[in-house]
């Protein structure tokens, strides 16, 4: 394993990769996420308790567990970076960080959307949106830091202690949260009974976890491609690069 | 004793840089303003790491043992201003391990021409002066290799001489300098020159 | 299909406020998130194949300012 | 290595001392921030006890940040933090020693200062008993998790808030643990699972947060 990734240390390795990974990810995103979301939302049978109303679990599970698992990669790229020294694993952890962000905006606003009709507020202190209020200030937090440094590779390593003491910190939130939530137990019914799923439910949830997952790694790879033409914009190799482009458009 | 070779940050300071420097030695590091000589010795002195390349002593890595035998005079003085020249030395002393009676220090201070001034806050002596606590360092600890960042800035003529003259005592019972300063040295026969020139 | 009209999918069983506010808001914020990166691509290219002219301008510049001295 | 804790602890707080004044400002604080809340919600026993122990740990919290700027600004900027990097010996233990100072220096007053808290906020004596528990198990965590906040944010001139933003994933189980624990004291309910985290916490920090806090000083200086 650390053999095979070893050569992605580099940052121009690292980027030729990630600019051949994108187009795949972004076509298999687009193959997974559009029939998904069609089929749960056209073709699915209404939830008899929620009605049409479930239809927005194809949108909201999939962002709020994938915001749980972007901060995880996040925190283990933080490591690679950390204890190998990789500069690379530093970058491709701030690309991660505004992609998570955003999918857990998504998990709250979706749960929110859905909670107006269900528990008939927008807001609700569950558990499971307390803690994943908490995993956006998690977030900002790490963004907030990064961008507060001037030089970008002091930044990266900040930022990835950050991200560990976070992760550190998940489980003990999550269990945190959920006592505070038992114990402060409100008038309003705060429970969804975890419906064991129907298969021609589960079909299009599953399509849209997978691709939602191919969205966060294409955008990754995106945004770390731009982390590291802007860091290395000094470097021969981006100078060589940008020439063959150009060569290339004139052929064209 | 050293083999240094590194490259910098977004922008590039300056790339496969190699540097010597054993036993006896002298190195006056020139270069015009913002050619990257604190950079270079913040990265010699082990406080910043070099993007490429890295720095040996005693061709091993830095490690605790390089920090023992060193001594580093940055450009801010690393005297706390609320506390007195006594204990900003005293505290230094114990973190650095070196001795540090209060009759040693008291000696060394009338030496460096601070008398009567042990005791007061380092806030309310000249700029000269605190140059010349943040100096007494020099004298206190046993090191091999100081590495001194504009050494001679602020000090009158006096200061400046007797800092030299202990340079040269340090060289000549075997140490190892490197220093940047934009005056030139008046020193002995062992000093050498680093240049270091702008690159945009 | 569970829904034989369009006006019946646009209402959702009377939760087709909620249910396209969250889809027509999450895929909007995910699309943003796709321009911002592109946009950002382009504006750095931009940038440095920028830089890079200034760089040919300053050495011709320096290259015609040593062939005048000489 | 005895003479070396005793010298750092006695330049700590040589210095903390020598500025009277800002010592004494988050305790002002600290107390004007208690007494702005019985005038806000009015004087009722029954909703200040309610909301006591929540009003003085999220004070405590503030209070905590308003005193940390101290641990390592000062010392970054003057250059005594490179100096310190550089003497060789093991950053964890002068940044655990400067974490015992702070709390020394912050939250020891704020400990002696807190039965009048709690008369303010009418709290009950068992009430009073499992506050000062959680505060005695919490703040030090406070000192240790903050430091490397602190130690993250020491190289950044802007942003003075951001040291909270960082700190939030820590106060938040922390928040809870304590003011429950209050709660369950309230109800005459064992309140022990309580402190035990809050405990089990402070311990994984004593043995984590110095070697983050020193990973960080040695980042800020680029």
């Amino acid at each position: 394993m650390f053999k095979w990734l070893h050569p992605y240390a580099k940052t121009q390795a690292a980027y030729s990769l990630s600019q051949r990974l994108t187009p795949w990810f972004a076509g298999i995103c687009v193959l997974l996420l559009v029939p998904g979301t069609l089929w749960g939302l056209l073709f699915t049978p209404a939830d008899y308790q929620q009605g049409d109303s479930f239809r927005i679990i194809y949108i909201h599970v999939p962002a709020a567990m994938l915001s749980m698992s972007t901060y995880v990669a996040m925190a283990v790229a933080a490591l690679v970076g950390i204890v190998w020294q990789w500069r690379t694993a530093f970058m491709a952890m701030i690309a991660m960080a505004p992609v998570g962000a955003v999918m857990t905006f998504i998990a709250l606003f979706t749960g929110a959307a859905w909670g107006k009709p269900m528990w008939g507020a927008w807001w609700v202190w569950d558990a499971r949106l307390t803690s994943e209020l908490i995993l956006l200030f998690l977030y900002c937090g790490v963004i907030a830091l990064y961008s507060a440094f001037d030089d970008k590779q002091q930044a990266g390593k900040a930022a990835g202690i950050m991200a560990l003491v976070g992760v550190v910190n998940i489980p003990v939130i999550h269990f945190s949260v959920q006592w505070w939530n038992t114990l402060h137990q409100g008038a309003t019914i705060t429970k969804f009974d975890k419906p064991s799923i129907a298969t021609e439910m589960l079909w299009p949830l599953l399509m849209n976890i997978a691709g939602m997952m191919m969205f966060i790694a294409a955008l990754t790879c995106m945004r770390l491609n731009n982390e590291i033409l802007r860091r290395e914009q000094h470097r021969p190799w981006v100078s060589a690069l940008l020439h063959d482009r150009r060569e290339n458009q004139n052929a064209v | 004793m050293q083999n240094v070779s590194c490259s910098k940050r977004d922008r590039i300071l300056f790339e496969n840089l190699s540097l010597q420097i054993s036993t006896g030695q002298l190195i006056h590091l020139r270069g015009p303003n913002g050619a990257g000589k604190t950079s270079l010795l913040r990265i010699i002195a082990g406080l910043s790491q070099a993007e490429q390349g890295q720095v040996l002593w005693n061709s091993r890595a830095l490690d605790t043992t390089y920090f023992k035998e060193l001594v580093y005079l940055g450009h801010k003085s690393g005297l706390t201003a609320s506390l007195s020249a006594l204990e900003n030395l005293q505290y230094w002393a114990h973190l650095h391990q070196a001795p540090c009676s209060e009759a040693l220090l008291y000696d060394l201070l009338t030496r460096l021409g601070l008398v009567g001034l042990e005791d007061l806050p380092v806030k309310f002596l000249s700029a000269g002066q605190q140059r010349r606590v943040a100096l007494a360092r020099l004298w206190l600890k046993p090191a091999r290799l100081w590495i001194l960042d504009e050494p001679f800035t602020a000090l009158d003529t006096a200061g400046i001489a007797l800092v030299e003259q202990h340079i040269n005592q340090f060289i000549d019972g075997g140490g190892a300098v490197i220093l940047t300063s934009h005056q030139p040295l008046t020193s002995s026969a062992k000093l050498q020159y680093f240049d270091l020139e702008y690159r945009l | 299909m569970q829904f034989d009209s369009l006006s019946s999918l646009i209402a959702m069983g009377g939760y087709g406020f909620y249910v396209w506010l969250s889809f027509g808001v999450s895929f909007l914020v995910m699309g943003l998130l796709v321009i911002a990166a592109k946009a950002e691509r382009r504006n750095l290219l931009k940038t440095i194949s920028k830089n890079q002219q200034r760089q040919v301008r300053i050495q011709k510049a320096r290259q015609n300012g040593q062939s005048a001295q000489e | 290595m005895s003479q070396l804790i005793k010298g750092v602890l006695q330049r700590d707080l040589a210095i903390a001392f020598n500025q009277k004044g800002e010592l004494a400002q988050p305790l002002l604080f600290l107390l004007i921030v208690v007494t702005l809340f019985p005038i806000a919600v009015g004087p009722a026993p029954e909703t200040l006890q309610r909301i006591g122990p929540g009003v003085i740990w999220v004070a405590a919290i503030l209070t905590a940040l308003l005193g940390m700027e101290r641990l390592f600004k000062q010392d970054y900027l003057d250059g005594s933090l490179e100096q310190l990097l550089l003497s060789g010996v093991p950053v964890f233990q002068i940044v655990a020693l400067k974490s015992v100072v702070h709390w020394l220096v912050c939250f020891l007053p704020l400990l002696i200062l807190s039965p009048l808290l709690a008369l303010f906020l009418h709290l009950s004596m068992p009430m009073y008993l499992a506050l000062f528990l959680s505060l005695l198990l919490g703040t030090p965590l406070l000192s240790l998790v903050g430091a490397i906040a602190m130690g993250l944010t020491v190289g950044v001139q802007k942003g003075a808030l951001l040291p909270l933003l960082l700190m939030v994933p820590v106060f938040i189980p922390l928040l809870i643990f304590a003011t429950s624990a209050v709660e369950s004291a309230a109800l005459h309910l064992s309140y022990a699972p309580q402190l035990a985290i809050i405990g089990a916490m402070l311990l994984c920090a004593l043995a984590l947060a110095p070697f983050a806090t020193a990973y960080a000083l040695k980042v800020s200086q680029h």
